[in-house]
């Protein structure tokens, strides 16, 4: 026997979290994009997306957030810096990858200096996923050691039961134990199953990949250059990643106030590692795709313990150029060593 | 909208013909409307779409663009230049949603200060019916909270 | 929070060569400057701001033995450095920091120090130079080689001036051929050349350099040459940052971000660099 | 033999006698149904060469990216009409030399492949033509005409929902042929006349700003579209703006290779009957 | 940062009375960046400079707003003043609160909210504003001269007399223009040729002086002091250096009835022809629509004719040729109003309605009758001539609103000359008004009405008809309130005056401006009337508004002076407001270069060391542009900016409002 969510409780769930103070953040399909936001009832959910279009780190690290609103004076400079609302929210239907990458970011947010507007968001809020009855041929988490059920980042995971009729649900953290004690009423006992979990093929070697990588023989591979000729330099795969996490700041305003703001920025973007001398440490789109994979799947791991991506394959489904992370360690797994 | 709303009305103009009708609006003491605010450039050429968006970022509730009768241009041809970029990038802005009534074009000659009075005039009166352009302006006072989900 | 930065006070603006100017800079509040007081060392670097601008990073060229406000110098290039640049005493502008790590002094004491700078890199230099002078006794001979493309490149001509009067310093200057005015008496040459020229004793010697990587490329060569090994050079890299504590992503070179684990490392810890993307 | 096969072949040929240094083509992509941008240096890459009605991008994108052509090499590459309409655009805006290229064109009708004869952009004047009456993908006409029947408020609510998406990627930029700037506007920052933020009146002026710029430059291959992460329809405003320089100024972007730019050209007879 | 001194000018009343200058000064003196603010009754009067200099020096001001009038009025002023006071001229900026703000409010506050606003915006644009330094340009010391009738050919004599040489463009085949086809000329009843035709010969022998005859400009480039000028020397089929003048081939062509040109079609031509016997330079053109050579490709005759080997040259082709110039005077003059537009008066429709052009025919002794006035119907003497004055003129339902300004005076003259030949005719003129103002004019009308017996009937013909040989003018007198009919034997009217029908494109083909007619734009009615609104280009003659030949000469003089002024230096100051690449970013479109109205923008190429095309840019020439910014707005990178009015110069003034 395991406790369950039935469907139709789903939106007495809401209710009752709104009622203890909750906003409710779950995946919606609004003007044509997925996402997530701030849903009222369950018919406003679209669950059976495989995966949204925008990441949850969306609300977590925003693509633009405002730092410190300033007031220009004669002799003086008025400046009060914002900080994020500070509102419990619960992200209802989080897909394991989305999550992990949360978990992924938070010791480089937290590493020393911690970064403030991304751990009170953090802090206030709890991360329900779900597992993934579904995925498709881009999903590769189980390449980067992840799984469609994975709980990392979790608080609360839900598994979807083999009849339809809701999840199984467990917290996983004390967040998420606290949770569900809010609503324990509209749960119940049950020995229904829990759908299969899909199978999501491996489609590299992802120690080989590091091994390769880690060979500083290889940094300057001609393998760079092939690899990415086709790389157009948009900033999409990055600002669509669960882990991704450049940012820069940037002053906006007229000439008395304004406010300075974190904005998401790119390495993509020949202008991210731009001296104002002119002079670019990495002036092809080889050395900032080079970049990418490499802070991904070695500095990162160095650094932190563990690769920077949580296998979504959101840089591929939505590259215009059909590139993305599976075929460059694709690639590289079939490198002759 | 209220009785004492007072648009904010910028303007800008070529400085050979209609800052210099302007100009004479003043010296004939031809009393206008006070929500208009002048900016002086060369010539209509070098009216660039960018200062309309700013300007109405920056709160106008309508924008007038002005310069030299066609023809009449000292720089021989730069307000023919500009009456394309107008015609393009009014039906960009129509397309947006972004009323036509609040982005005027006219031509104002050196001569016709009556007439660079009575556009000021009418401007203000037309947006005083039109009212604030709070659409736009709200996208401004977003910035502050937007993201803060 | 942690991109707030500190208002302060532009005390004086001195002019150090063509678009290069230097800064002193004032807290304007007590528990901002006992804040830096605590935190202070040698090498580390800020981001100094005006706000409707931005922030602008650049090292505190003051040494740690003087806290009591804080020196910045900087090339004029983009809309930052522009507008600081117009500062003048009595405005207000903003400093985050310090950030970053710090030239290891105390493991050079009872050490000769050789200084090696070329142009705008100076002020980190100057920075460690009189962190050092300013407790002389510690160190033994003190070098210092300075270049610059032309005399009028030259920052800091009057603290040259005061180090060349001095008897404990050997101050060794040169400008790049082509550079020289009539009364110029120092050297002409680059600085490798004159580097080892000057032959300085690897003996005992700790070696701080600073300079455009084209320099620093072919002065690591002749200080190999002159017996000194990449673990005794230290030096300072300047990436583009914008956070200034390790978030975002600008200044990460290999498995180093230059604005947490840096600025300062030692030769041999940037050879092991990638230097495809330095 | 194919097409496919044929332009293989010849592809393989070009490569093999040195004529040209790169074939730009297609290739599998990681899906069955995507085809990838393919760069045949070696008569053997060519040989991987696809071309099917999955090949729908305008790849003329990788002439002006990254100094390709500066070295005077001449390069082949496959495309459609609308590629060819661009590459009338670019070497009018001279960005590409026409010596420099070998077009393998194509169409794609009924969901089949029909080759285009001629092998340099000045075989292909007909395609150049035919702007003129070509009628817009039904589709984005009709949506265009729904939003032109709205109230302005109304259509600025469409827009402001659909770039309050947008999180300033560039990917409607890089993908776009015609934006070959060595500096965007958007990275001007002495003045920021666009915002970089991603909030809905930085994304106002960024997408108001690109459409202004590609105003009677769009060759409506709908790159800036497909590549758009967060589906906005750009192509909606991009086909305004070409209707809107073809209706007052009879002007067809892409028509031929020599036109004159219609924002760097005028003539005393355009309309105005806005003009106060 | 900057330090901004504001100066706000009370003049006198004028701001001061509408604009609360107290409050001005607070709010503007609490701007960032405002070193110093103060209010002066007259900051254009000597103290009031003398404040403002010493302001700069005392605080190192970088720059410097005078709230005041309108730049247009005083910013020579005050750019002085700043120099003066060692302070870049061209860090001053004049917000213009009194023609812009006090003198069009009545609303005091609004006023002043207003004039706080404007100043505001100006201080942030001046905040950055560059150090500009004057253009220097050299200036090629030849004028232009278009159009060879009196008022050009005065203009070239002047110039010429001053040791600067001249190319004096006429697109006839002679010069003279208008006033070659005049008998006598008013007030003095001298003989028009006789004045003209020492002029005409003055200049094509004066050294300095190039006569360009059937030659048209065809096109004008750069800029004052450097202007390319492109002329067409139309094809004459005679060699203008081998030709004597003799006029065997005249005498031989056997086309003989071409209706003349300059006889008003009251005499003939041939298709070989000079336009009259008098004409400078004496050498006649074949016209080529008449020729029967042209037309059948035979004949030849007048080639047979002349004694001169290879002078007349049926393969002769147009030709162009290229001056450096460096001022150029327009003198295009007029033409009459086309008399078709005249159904009621009988243009066209009776032989005898004539204009007073070929009245000035008839009357001329070198004329188709030998200065007899005779009808052009029946060559019968008329005995009664009605006058209609304002054909055409002051009447807008015509297009022409203005008056046309000679007709009052030559009609008057016409009546005279009709007395003096015919003792027994009468003239009755139909008149709006008599405009008779000028030296000696009113004594002159009063001499036709008094001595010469011209009857004036105040009002406008409303019908005109034949009848039993005679034209039977309808008309109401308006001062008696009676209708009149006359009944006459000629009837001359007094067309109105219009420009050239080419006019227009003469005028964009120039470089110049032009009203609503098409006459000429001159840079201010009252104190720049020679001048136009384009540097180095200046007006005289009937081309600016009607005029008669007094006022030409006067006005060709005084156009005369300007160049000689011009030319009395050897290089030119320009404003500096030019446009800059940047190269760096500049993607090489090249839409810049077809958008400059003056093509003063080029294509560079920019190598690498080893000279190895990298890209190629734009590039402005500053002698040639002319900071319209045309250019800027079109550049898509924002590769190309205007000092003294640059993108961060504009954006801080519309951020600040």
């Amino acid at each position: 026997m395991t406790r369950i969510l039935p469907k139709n409780k789903l939106d007495d769930c809401i209710a009752a979290w709104q009622k203890a103070g909750y906003s409710v953040l779950a995946p919606v399909q609004r003007h044509d994009m997925s996402s997530f936001d701030e849903v009222q009832k369950a018919s406003d959910m679209a669950l059976d997306l495989i995966l949204t279009e925008r990441t949850i780190k969306d609300h977590f690290f925003p693509q633009t957030e405002p730092l410190i609103k300033y007031k220009i004076s004669k002799h003086d400079i008025d400046s009060e810096t914002m900080t994020p609302p500070d509102k419990k929210r619960i992200f209802f239907g989080v897909r394991p990858c989305d999550a992990s990458g949360l978990a992924i970011d938070d010791p480089l947010f937290g590493w020393d200096y911690k970064d403030d507007y991304w751990f009170r968001r953090r802090n206030n809020s709890v991360i329900v996923t779900i597992a993934c009855a579904e995925a498709d041929d881009f999903c590769m988490c189980t390449s980067v050691k992840l799984s469609p059920d994975s709980t990392k980042g979790a608080d609360v995971m839900l598994r979807p039961l083999a009849s339809g009729n809701g999840w199984q649900i467990e917290a996983v953290s004390e967040r998420g134990t606290a949770l569900l004690d809010t609503v324990s009423p509209l749960l119940q006992e049950s020995s229904d199953q829990a759908a299969p979990v899909p199978q999501v093929a491996e489609k590299f070697d992802v120690e080989k990949v590091m091994e390769w990588l880690a060979d500083p023989a290889n940094f300057e591979s001609q393998f760079w250059k092939d690899i990415s000729m086709r790389c157009i330099g948009c900033g999409s795969c990055t600002f669509l990643c669960p882990t991704c996490h450049c940012f820069d700041i940037q002053d906006e305003g007229d000439t008395y106030q304004g406010i300075r703001r974190k904005n998401w920025d790119s390495c993509s973007f020949a202008l991210f590692t731009m001296h104002t001398s002119g002079h670019n440490p990495r002036n092809a789109q080889s050395t900032r795709w080079r970049q990418r994979i490499m802070h991904k799947f070695n500095y990162y791991q160095g650094k932190f313990g563990v690769n920077s991506c949580s296998g979504c394959g959101r840089c591929t489904r939505q590259c215009p150029v059909d590139m993305g992370i599976t075929e460059t360690l694709q690639a590289i797994t079939n490198l002759p060593r | 909208m209220s009785e004492s709303f007072e648009p904010k009305i910028v303007a800008f103009v070529c400085t050979y013909c209609t800052y210099a009708g302007a100009d004479l609006a003043g010296t004939s003491r031809l009393k206008y409307a006070p929500n208009v605010r002048i900016v002086r450039l060369p010539c209509t050429g070098r009216i660039s779409p960018m200062f309309i968006l700013k300007a109405l970022q920056k709160g106008a509730d309508s924008v007038l663009v002005s310069g030299c009768h066609p023809g009449d241009c000292h720089f021989a041809a730069g307000n023919y230049h500009a009456r394309r970029r107008w015609t393009v990038f009014r039906a960009l802005l129509a397309f947006t949603g972004i009323p036509e009534e609040r982005i005027r074009f006219s031509w104002v000659s050196a001569a016709e200060g009556a007439k660079f009075a009575d556009l000021i005039n009418e401007i203000t009166e037309d947006t005083k019916k039109l009212g604030p352009f709070t659409q736009y302006q709200e996208l401004q006072k977003v910035i502050e909270t937007q993201s803060s989900y | 929070m942690i991109y707030t930065p500190f208002p302060m006070r532009v005390v004086s603006k001195r002019a150090e060569a063509p678009g290069v100017n230097t800064l002193k800079l004032e807290f304007v509040r007590q528990e901002d400057h006992e804040f830096f007081k605590a935190n202070y060392q040698t090498g580390m670097f800020g981001l100094y701001g005006i706000y409707g601008e931005g922030e602008s990073t650049f090292c505190v060229a003051s040494p740690e033995t003087r806290k009591d406000y804080i020196e910045c110098t900087f090339r004029q290039s983009g809309r930052v450095t522009s507008t600081l640049a117009n500062a003048d005493a009595g405005d207000i502008v903003t400093f985050r920091g310090p950030y970053g790590n710090r030239f290891p002094i105390e493991q050079f004491e009872g050490k000769n120090l050789l200084f090696i700078a070329g142009g705008i890199a100076l002020p980190p230099t100057r920075s460690v130079i009189w962190s050092c002078l300013d407790q002389r006794e510690k160190y033994k001979d003190v070098t210092i080689v300075y270049g610059a493309r032309t005399v009028a490149d030259l920052v800091y001509k009057h603290e040259l001036e005061e180090w060349k009067q001095r008897d404990d310093v050997n101050l060794v200057l040169t400008v790049d051929p082509g550079g020289e005015t009539p009364d110029w008496t120092d050297h002409v040459g680059f600085v490798p050349t004159v580097l080892e020229q000057a032959a300085p004793s690897p003996e005992n010697t700790i070696a701080v350099l600073c300079g455009p990587p084209i320099m620093i490329k072919f002065t690591l060569i002749a200080l190999e040459k002159l017996g000194f090994t990449a673990e005794n050079v230290y030096t300072t890299l300047e990436n583009r940052m914008k956070c200034g504590v390790g978030k975002c992503g600008r200044c990460n070179v290999g498995s180093v971000y230059i604005c947490k684990e840096g600025p300062v490392f030692t030769a041999a810890e940037v050879q092991a660099m990638p230097q495809a993307d330095l | 033999m194919g097409i496919q096969e044929q332009y293989r072949s010849e592809a393989a040929a070009l490569l093999s006698s040195g004529e040209v240094k790169l074939v730009i083509g297609f290739g599998p992509g990681s899906t069955a149904d995507r085809r990838r941008p393919l760069f045949a240096r070696t008569p053997e890459e060519a040989e991987k060469l696809v071309l099917d009605p999955a090949c729908i991008s305008n790849l003329t994108t990788y002439l002006v990216a990254g100094g390709l052509l500066s070295d005077g090499k001449k390069v082949a590459i496959f495309l459609k009409p609308d590629g060819i309409r661009s590459l009338n655009i670019l070497v009018s805006e001279c960005q590409v030399k026409p010596e420099q290229v070998v077009i393998f064109g194509y169409a794609i009708e009924n969901n089949e492949i029909r080759p285009l004869s001629g092998r340099s952009i000045g075989d292909f004047a007909e395609i150049g033509s035919k702007i003129r009456t070509a009628t817009p993908p039904p589709a984005v006409q009709k949506e265009a005409e729904r939003l032109e029947a709205m109230s302005p408020a109304e259509r600025f609510e469409f827009w402001k929902e659909q770039f309050s998406k947008c999180i300033k990627c560039y990917a409607c930029r890089q993908a776009c042929p015609m934006c070959y700037c060595r500096r965007c506007i958007v990275d001007v920052n002495q003045p920021q006349w666009v915002s970089t933020s991603s909030h809905t009146l930085g994304n106002f002026e960024w997408n108001l700003v690109r459409a202004f710029h590609l105003a009677g430059r769009c060759a409506a291959c709908g790159a800036c579209d497909r590549a758009c992460p967060v589906n906005i329809p750009l192509r909606l405003i991009n086909y305004r703006m070409g209707k809107e320089v073809k209706e007052a100024f009879d002007y067809h972007a892409g028509e031929s290779s020599d036109q004159k730019p219609v924002l760097a050209s005028f003539s005393q007879d355009d309309p105005e009957t806005f003009i106060l | 940062m900057a330090k901004i001194g504001v100066f706000v000018c009370h003049c006198g009343e004028n701001i001061a009375s509408m604009v609360d200058t107290a409050t001005l000064v607070r709010k503007i003196s609490e701007h960032p960046g405002v070193e110093v603010c103060t209010e002066y009754k007259y900051f254009c009067s000597d103290p009031g400079q003398e404040t403002v200099k010493r302001a700069i020096r005392e605080n190192n001001l970088t720059g410097v707003v005078v709230a005041a009038c309108s730049p247009r009025m005083h910013e020579t002023t005050f750019r002085k003043a700043c120099a003066e006071a060692g302070l870049n001229p061209y860090m001053l900026e004049m917000a213009n609160i009194r023609e812009h703000c006090s003198w069009v409010h009545s609303d005091k506050e609004k006023a002043t909210e207003k004039a706080i606003e404007i100043t505001r915006s100006l201080v942030e644009k001046v905040k950055r504003n560059n150090d500009l330094k004057p253009i220097s340009v050299p200036v090629t010391r030849r004028a232009l001269v278009i159009g060879g009738g009196i008022a050009g050919i005065q203009a070239a004599l002047d110039i010429a007399g001053a040791g600067r040489e001249v190319i004096l463009v006429e697109r006839e085949p002679s010069i003279g223009g208008h006033m070659s086809q005049l008998s006598e000329t008013f007030p003095t009843l001298d003989c028009s040729q006789c004045i003209l035709t020492p002029r005409m010969v003055e200049a094509i022998q004066h050294p300095n002086i190039k006569v360009l005859t059937y030659s048209e400009v065809e096109s004008v480039d750069g800029y004052i002091g450097n202007f390319k000028v492109k002329i067409r020397k139309k094809a004459r089929y005679v060699d203008i250096n081998k030709c004597t003048g003799c006029g065997d081939c005249i005498q031989k062509c056997p086309v003989k009835k071409i209706p003349s040109e300059f006889e008003c079609g009251l005499g003939n031509r041939t298709a070989i022809y000079t336009p009259f016997a008098q004409a400078v330079p004496n050498v006649p053109v074949i016209d080529t629509t008449r020729c029967t050579y042209f037309k059948n490709g035979k004949c030849k005759i007048c080639q047979k004719t002349c004694q001169i080997e290879n002078c007349i040259d049926f393969e002769m082709q147009d030709t162009f040729e290229e001056y450096e110039i460096g001022a150029i005077v327009v003198a295009t003059g007029f033409q009459i109003q086309d008399t078709s537009l005249y159904g009621e008066y009988g243009y066209g429709k009776y032989k005898d309605v004539i204009t007073g052009l070929s009245f000035e025919r008839l009357a001329s002794a070198s004329g188709p009758t030998s200065g007899k006035i005779l009808r052009p119907s029946d060559g019968k003497e008329p005995e009664t001539i009605v006058f209609i004055q304002c054909a055409g003129s002051r009447d807008p339902s015509k297009g022409v609103k203005y008056c046309s300004k000679i007709c009052c005076m030559y009609t008057a003259k016409h009546a005279m000359l009709f007395a003096h030949k015919n003792h027994h005719g009468r003239s009755q003129i139909f008149y709006m008004d008599i405009r008779a103002a000028g030296k000696g004019y009113d004594e002159f009308t009063r001499r036709a009405i008094e001595e010469d017996g011209a009857e004036y009937l105040r009002g406008r013909v409303s019908k005109l008809y034949e009848e039993n040989g005679k034209l039977i003018v309808r008309g109401v007198d308006s001062l008696l309130g009676k209708p009149v009919e006359v009944a006459a034997d000629m009837v001359v009217l007094a067309t109105a005056i219009v420009p050239q029908p080419d006019a227009k494109e003469t005028a964009k083909k120039i470089g110049i401006g032009y009203d609503e007619y098409g006459f000429y734009n001159e840079a201010h009615l009252k104190l720049r009337p020679v001048e136009t609104a384009t540097a180095g280009i200046y007006l005289c003659g009937a081309c600016q508004s009607p005029k008669d030949i007094p006022d030409s000469v006067a006005q060709a003089s005084a156009a005369a002076a300007k160049v000689i002024g011009l030319f009395s230096r050897e290089q030119l100051e320009r404003e500096p407001v030019v446009a800059g690449v940047n190269d760096a970013t500049c993607a090489g479109c090249q839409g810049c270069i077809m958008a400059c109205p003056y093509n003063a923008i080029d294509v560079r190429d920019i190598n690498d060391r080893n000279g190895n095309l990298i890209k190629q840019v734009a590039d402005v020439n500053p002698g040639l542009c002319q900071g319209c910014g045309t250019c800027v707005t079109f550049c898509r990178s924002n590769s190309i900016d205007l000092a003294g009015f640059t993108e961060k110069q504009i954006f801080a003034e519309v951020m600040a409002l």
